[in-house]
């Protein structure tokens, strides 16, 4: 049971992204609020592949098991520049009263809502691969 | 189909008290449409304004970041945002960004009303 | 700009499907209207190729400007048994009053909804590809 | 998001009519869900049904065969089945197959319950 999307760089592809969450996630037995985190993380991958990637993201999705506890497995694909993850600290609202971007979120809630989320990055490609458990609270 | 475009009302109320209601997708268009309705509503007198998220199952970033511009502002002028009818990944999501802090939430809009107004209205 | 989705058979998964036409059929500006008709069509073209196919389907969708009339061009593609497009022929709801089925409606709502159709079918491949033209009333 | 998801309510209204409103994906789910709404509201004495699909945009062919299952058994009992406020889409699927010879389509509820109930309502 796998998902494989090319989208390109237009406004609102994102939502083609989210919607295989939620028919691989309901396929899998997932809660609609677990459905609805990952939906909010790939859709910040999403962003963040286009926005700061550039040009075609490549998207999968898949069901997997081999651990005996089922789980969905999400990886974002772009070929941009490139960025250090680890300079990118988890981010709180009081940091960013008085200053002019309000922006900055996309990488704290994709670590926040996920339950594993590993990126690879480098000049010509980053991947984040992240995972949510089938089961778990809420 | 078509969750992307956003559905809104707003209203003021008694109080000083300005609703927004917004259904559909909160990115960029979705944030940036609340956040001219909250401006009107803040040029007619509302210094507290209610965004009742009833029928919004997704927020993205950017969406969050024009919320974030709305609250400030209030807070700038000694107003105050509330929100209610949170999905609970809208909720999740609003507290990982530490804005429980600076804006209250609600379970519905009957509560907040009650509360915000001061007197029970629906 | 063009998308690539490889969709397993599951449950609302051809909704991915349509949800990229929506983001290609607003990125080319066309009405809601147009999108919601190429909407049905794709749901039903993947609705087909996931029963009578079986396995995965790919769906292709770019947006093409070659004749200098914009438009957005499906294909939905499936590996399983084909079939012969000539012998499905325009249904009504008068012949499927008192039969036991009411079922067959796919080709007649694509063909009527989008502006060119064209089925290739044999053993091992079948290919649906369609257009929607940009403008058109209504 | 979660579209998928149909949300229906059914009312009995005056004069044996029955109201059902379906907002959501109208696929073999979402029409078994109509046809169970029909078949209750049939039993509890409704002649015609009126499905309002204000709030869904899209219609897949196996719904719209489970459609077509809940108008035969009106015409059967010599009831009537009448729709409104249908996308432009929903509603060219509906004259494309023909549907519009047997049942009745009113632009909104307003006007169908006007003409169905045979009296102003609202
Ligand atoms: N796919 C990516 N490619 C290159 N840089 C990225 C990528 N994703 C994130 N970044 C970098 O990490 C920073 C933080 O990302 P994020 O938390 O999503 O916030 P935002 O994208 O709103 O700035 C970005 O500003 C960008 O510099
Ligand atoms: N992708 C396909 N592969 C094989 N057969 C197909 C395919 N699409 C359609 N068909 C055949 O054409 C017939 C008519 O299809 P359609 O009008 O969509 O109605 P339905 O699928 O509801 O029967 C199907 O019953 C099937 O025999």
């Amino acid at each position: 049971m796998e998902v494989v999307l090319h989208l390109p760089v237009v406004p609102n592809v994102e939502l083609v992204a989210a919607k295989a969450v939620e028919a691989l996630g309901g396929a899998l037995g997932m809660s609609q609020t677990r459905v609805e985190a990952a939906c909010v993380a790939i859709v910040e991958a999403c962003l963040n592949a286009m926005e700061h990637g550039g040009g075609e993201v490549v998207v999968r999705l898949a069901g997997e098991n081999s651990s005996g506890r089922p789980r969905l497995v999400i990886e974002v694909e772009d070929h941009g520049g490139g960025f250090d993850p680890a300079k990118a600290p988890r981010k709180t609202v009081a940091q960013v009263l008085g200053c002019a971007s309000k922006r900055g979120w996309g990488l704290t809630l994709i670590r926040e809502l996920m339950d594993d989320v590993q990126i690879r990055s480098r000049p010509g490609q980053t991947l984040v691969r992240m995972c949510k458990y089938v089961e778990g609270g809420p | 189909m078509n969750e992307e475009q956003i559905h809104l009302t707003a209203d003021v109320l008694t109080n000083g008290v300005g609703l927004i209601t917004a259904a559909g997708y909160i990115n960029n268009e979705g944030g940036q449409a609340i956040a001219d309705a909250a401006g009107d509503l803040m040029e007619r007198g509302c210094g507290t304004l209610l965004i009742d998220l009833e029928g919004t199952r997704i927020i993205n970033s950017i969406g969050v970041s024009i919320l974030l511009e709305i609250m400030e502002k209030l807070l700038e002028e000694k107003g105050r945002l509330a929100f209610c009818s949170l999905t609970p990944t809208i909720s999740k999501t609003f507290e990982i960004m530490g804005l429980v802090q600076y804006a209250t939430i609600y379970s519905d809009q009957q509560a907040a009303r009650a509360d915000l107004e001061g007197h029970a209205s629906g």
